[in-house]
């Protein structure tokens, strides 16, 4: 075990894959030299070259289409796009051909693609650099969505990701890219839980409170708070947004008949929106209360004085885990 | 011979193009350009000729099998036979294409089967061969979206340090998506071993190409840092010669270029298009007079290659390659119900998993079969 | 009234709203002399000259992105995306301008865009041809989404969004381009319903189905169909599909206690996750069976051949209503 | 005097630019492009020089601000202020300007307020002015979407017969985005009266502009059929010749033009940026010879148009604006919590209104203030 930081161990992921596969390599804007606006490309161009470890021209459709090229030819591209709110002109290349192009030839084309996408707020920036976007792509068949909460799985998830013969989406919440933790570095891909599964972060009884990337550590904070109160919450890692994993939660559920689902992302549309239907198809009569989504505002993301209004925190959470519970909370009174 | 240099020109301009061959058949002294095909024998001239004349029967076999209801579309490549075969022969095996829709006169000459070619247009698959196979990739129905993928293809190439190259086909109002010109960008930055040939055929849908740019599409490369040539599109030494330039570019590590084949889309844009709401037809009577075929034909008689017998032989050949296709289209078996899941992913995924085995079941309830194609899909 | 097909009431919208507003104006590929490839626009081009009804060249990022230039000097642009599959490369634009241009500027400028999008499936066309992508512009905060299912809402509604200060994503069934209706050309929009508002097409009382856009015909077929079986459905048509009008759901859905929702996009967070979730939070005591989904499937749209299997259908939609009744359906035996 | 023509320069070589005053302050003799600005004063270059000054003042405040915590970010303009001052001050009132993060000191010379242009850097606003008060769009984030508001909203010019023009600002990272390109394709298509303003400071980023372009970024323009010009950027007088020249052929009727203002960025991207990690202070140093505020204050020095009194007043004036600012930061009050509610539509919303509704009643429930700003937001 190696304590490190979360981006160190995005770092040591490509490092590992790279030095694994010649076959991988890493593209995006500013992550030669600069080793990224993150840093989270540290050092690699140095080590790998400049073949390796492409600063390409400004343009996201781009590093997605050439990416696609790379692929037809054997490669497997890993691609930065910068932050969240500019993955968007490589929108059309990402839906119409990185997800549709093993399905178009029956198979006969591979698209083994990781696209990284630092995503949420929290760090105070300006407009589109705090987005985000998950659902577009969770929406999306053909592409697989996962997001990290901490330094081990985002060290073992790229790695998964990168050697997965689909393409990934593979979302890293930008806010907690400098907390630390424990890595295994030398454990072995095939002893790490499957890049599908969710994980039951901490076990509990009242009620099951499922979230993923930056808000998994919120999460943990508020199922601490909320054991003050003597309410057990069982808090679900989703690690996979597509598919997502269900098993985990339906069998909380089944204890628990309470269900909170907590993202930045707005409200409508959400991924939130989904795991509430598939859950109350799945688990209907284990319900107690409707199940309860805790997220950001249907609003453009606002300006950074506002985010901290906007962005689910612990007191937020546990007013869902109120509503969920039956307990009085924001909502008691309103019919609806 | 390097950067095209025509601002004042009409795009839709054909007289301003490089020739080896006139519209009657005569050839053209242009020693630069003709250097470059100097070793094409009368006999692989009348192979070309071949692959345009099948293409043109496959072109009408399938137009026909549209109106007939076999297939559900058909984009018609009729008069861009030249352009597709003069550039599309110039290529090595290695050498990747990434191609438009309409390009099946050049996936015929990398050997697609025709018959599978169909199926695409049939609505069987969204892939009429293995791209793999025939090193072709899937026709292309986003504009533009394959000039990122022949240029990240060709940035491969460079890395494996091997001398084949990518070309990619698309049309003159591609040109002005965003996509192709930031693949320009790309292999100009990264001097990628990539043939941009643009299918000048004066039209997108019911817009002249004068809607796109206002002067020829050739001059838009250089400014990118990629020469490019104009070339008279419906001329296949011309074109090939053009290609070959290219290639060999490509090959000795000087990058990208780009070609302008100036030719003319001479039926609907597809099966479903109606052309005469927007198009002069005596725009149409004027291109008749620059065939590409017959203008090859024309000189390979005169120099006496085109005999009778080798003219029977190659409509010989159209017919069975029509035979061929029209067997091919009209006895596929249709795809099963359950072939919509097939190929979503390349690994076993929980989601897709799920909504199949609930419809099987769904469809079990009726009774009805669960069979698959098994073919492509 | 005038009984004319759908494409020619959308054609009567645009006249009308160009004859009332000498800013309208059109813009597109092909809209020109062709009239587009679906002949929406046949004759405008003609009647309101070649700078109000504008052939563009083919780049859709360009059409999008010069449309909200020009509703920066006033003007209301209607853009006509050709297919659905060929909004892509607009995505950039449509999300983080045309979707957040009014809220950028703390409202000093309106986006009183609307963005035509023929969608959906079932006319047997190759690959990027049938897709149904609201979704992905339910779920973009800033911009007003609505899908129109017969003539007259076509006619009224159009000219409502065109004449609407925010951006409108207008989806018309392309399938259903051909089916004719009454179309009062002359009322005043004052007295049509609000562009917001569901409408309930056919009362029912043992379940409501909930859809929009190509399927409420189907919708109305199955409810013909059920009614023979002796069951009642109440047919809701949404029109708004960004803000959604809950109220005659919710009002159906305490009634009826049963919920299903059909579209032809992907079920995997496709609108009726986002309706499942909400009407099972505003109706939890009422229901009495889980929301069910009927939708394509989680596949890019598969081939032409293979489209009566992927999308939703009169028999599929029943079956969907036997769950919601918990009559004998295609899961019946199975858990979850 | 049309379309540039320089395949063969490196795009970072600044020398291949045309110039009318050295960076040593000495005018140089190009009558086409002197022609320009015959008209200006010396006391209307002395302005220049104010505006230049003050800008440049603005920038090193708000740096500060920042590293003081009372701004989240700011992006220095420090060395591109000719290129911003000679362009923005070639415009009419009534012509409307697009620009990018980076062009505060063209706002501030179309009359935004300082102190509300720094709420967005502070996070308050998306905004820092009425893009109608001033002509001025919202500076645009995403990289080259701006450009085609621009030709979007010259079309409306066109279609209005007025005889303005709008200008968009872009960097030499931009350009190899698809949207420039596309705004390049329509412009040219429409004949649009819009001017292509690329202020190539040398820098996107980390990324110096040999990855975008190995051939100078002026050449792009001409094979869109755009005429282009390459100006030092750090020549106030040349930039303003430049762009009066642009201006002239939008309001003739002759469409669009494009500059290349060869320049260079001094600073940080932003003050979130480490440039010592990829450039070479070298480069650096040599660009302070060619401080675009010197060399004019050389040759306003030596003209005797720069007394002491008149370098006194600039100073001043640049004082006042800082002061100014730094209150306008210091004491604006932060946005309220159901300010985020406001303005996503401009028409009432059921969605929005619920959302703001029920977080009104959770913040009730704290005791917590619900008041909102009340300015722009
Ligand atoms: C992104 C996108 N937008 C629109 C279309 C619809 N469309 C199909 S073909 C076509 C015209 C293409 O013209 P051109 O590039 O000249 O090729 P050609 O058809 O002439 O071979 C259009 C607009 C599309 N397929 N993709
Ligand atoms: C679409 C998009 N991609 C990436 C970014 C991140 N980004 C912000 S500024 C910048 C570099 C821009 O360089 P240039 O166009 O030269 O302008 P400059 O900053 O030098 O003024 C990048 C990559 C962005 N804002 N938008
Ligand atoms: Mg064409
Ligand atoms: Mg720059």
């Amino acid at each position: 075990m190696t304590t490190m930081t979360f981006s160190q161990a995005i770092n040591a992921g490509l490092r590992q894959a790279m030095d694994d596969d010649p076959k991988v390599l890493l593209m995006g804007e500013d992550i030669g030299k600069l080793g990224g606006v993150f840093r989270i490309t540290n050092g690699l161009q140095k080590d790998f070259g400049a073949h390796r470890v492409i600063d390409t021209p400004l343009a996201e459709s781009a590093i997605v289409g050439t990416a696609v090229g790379l692929a037809y030819r054997g490669y497997r591209p890993v691609c930065e796009i910068q932050f969240d709110g500019f993955i968007y002109p490589g929108f059309d290349q990402i839906v119409c051909q990185v997800a549709k192009l093993h399905y178009r030839t029956g198979g006969a084309v591979k698209m083994p693609l990781t696209i990284r996408v630092p995503f949420g707020g929290g760090i105070g920036s300006p407009e589109h650099h705090s987005e985000s976007p998950e659902a577009y792509f969770t929406h999306t068949s053909g592409l697989r969505v996962i997001a990290v909460s901490n330094p081990q799985d985002a060290y073992t998830m790229l790695r998964q990701a990168i050697a997965c013969d689909d393409p990934v989406l593979y979302f890293e919440p930008k806010r907690r890219y400098h907390s630390k933790g424990d890595v295994d570095l030398g454990a072995s891909l095939g002893d790490a839980p499957a890049m599908e599964s969710a994980a039951v972060v901490r076990p509990g009884a009242d009620a099951t409170l499922v979230t993923y990337g930056p808000l998994v550590a919120t999460a943990l904070d508020a199922a601490t708070a909320a054991q003050d109160e003597g309410i057990s919450l069982e808090v679900i890692d989703l690690r996979s947004l597509a598919p997502v994993d269900y098993a985990p939660i339906e069998a909380s559920l089944r204890r628990t008949g309470r269900l909170v689902i907590t993202h930045e992302a707005g409200l409508t549309g959400g991924l939130g929106a989904e795991i509430a239907a598939q859950l109350t198809e799945r688990c209907f009569d284990y319900l107690e209360t409707a199940p309860v989504r805790v997220t950001g505002f249907d609003v453009p993301y606002p300006p950074s004085k506002m985010e901290k209004y906007h962005l689910p925190d612990l007191d937020r959470i546990l007013d869902g885990v109120d509503r969920a519970l039956g307990r009085p909370n924001s909502l008691t009174g309103l019919e609806g | 011979m390097n950067a095209y240099d025509g601002e004042s020109l009409d795009p839709a301009d054909w007289h301003a193009v490089e020739q080896l061959i006139t519209a009657d058949g005569t050839p053209v002294d242009n020693p630069e350009l003709a250097g470059w095909v100097g070793d094409v024998t009368d006999y692989e001239l009348a192979d070309l000729y071949e692959d345009m004349v099948v293409i043109r029967r496959i072109d009408t076999e399938a137009t026909a099998l549209q109106r007939q209801g076999e297939l559900a579309l058909w984009p018609p490549l009729l008069g861009q036979e030249a352009a597709q075969v003069g550039s599309v022969r110039a290529l090595r095996q290695d050498d990747f294409v990434f191609p438009s829709y309409r390009e099946n006169g050049v996936a015929y000459c990398r050997g697609a089967n025709v018959a599978d070619m169909m199926a695409v247009w049939r609505g069987n698959t969204n892939s009429g061969w293995d791209p793999h196979g025939i090193n072709v990739a899937t026709p292309q129905i986003i504009i533009g979206a394959q000039t990122l993928h022949a240029v990240g293809y060709a940035m491969g190439i460079t890395f494996d340090g091997t001398d084949s190259a990518a070309i990619t086909y698309f049309g003159d109002g591609a040109t002005s998506q965003g996509d192709v010109n930031e693949a320009m960008v790309f292999a100009a930055s990264f001097q990628a071993p990539v043939v941009f040939f643009c299918q000048n055929n004066h039209w997108a849908i019911s817009e002249p190409v004068g809607v796109q740019a206002h002067i020829p599409i050739a001059a838009r490369a250089p400014g990118f840092g990629i020469p490019s040539r104009r070339v008279d599109g419906n001329d296949v030494l011309a074109v090939m010669a053009a290609t070959r330039w290219a290639l060999d570019r490509a090959r000795r590590g000087g990058g990208p270029s780009y070609i302008e084949a100036v030719t003319y889309r001479m039926g609907p844009h597809t099966t479903a298009d109606d052309p005469t709401r927007y198009r002069d037809p005596n725009e149409l009577e004027d291109w008749a007079q620059r065939d590409p075929i017959e203008r090859l034909g024309t000189l390979l008689e005169t120099r006496g290659v085109l005999t009778e017998d080798r003219a029977a032989a190659v409509a010989a050949k159209a017919d069975a390659v029509a035979r061929e296709l029209r067997a091919g289209v009209i006895n596929r078996p249709d795809p099963g119900p359950l072939d919509v899941f097939a190929n979503v992913y390349a690994t076993p995924n929980a989601a897709v998993d799920r909504q199949r085995d609930r419809y099987a079941r769904y469809l079990a309830g009726f009774g009805a079969g669960t069979e698959t194609e098994g073919s492509l899909s």
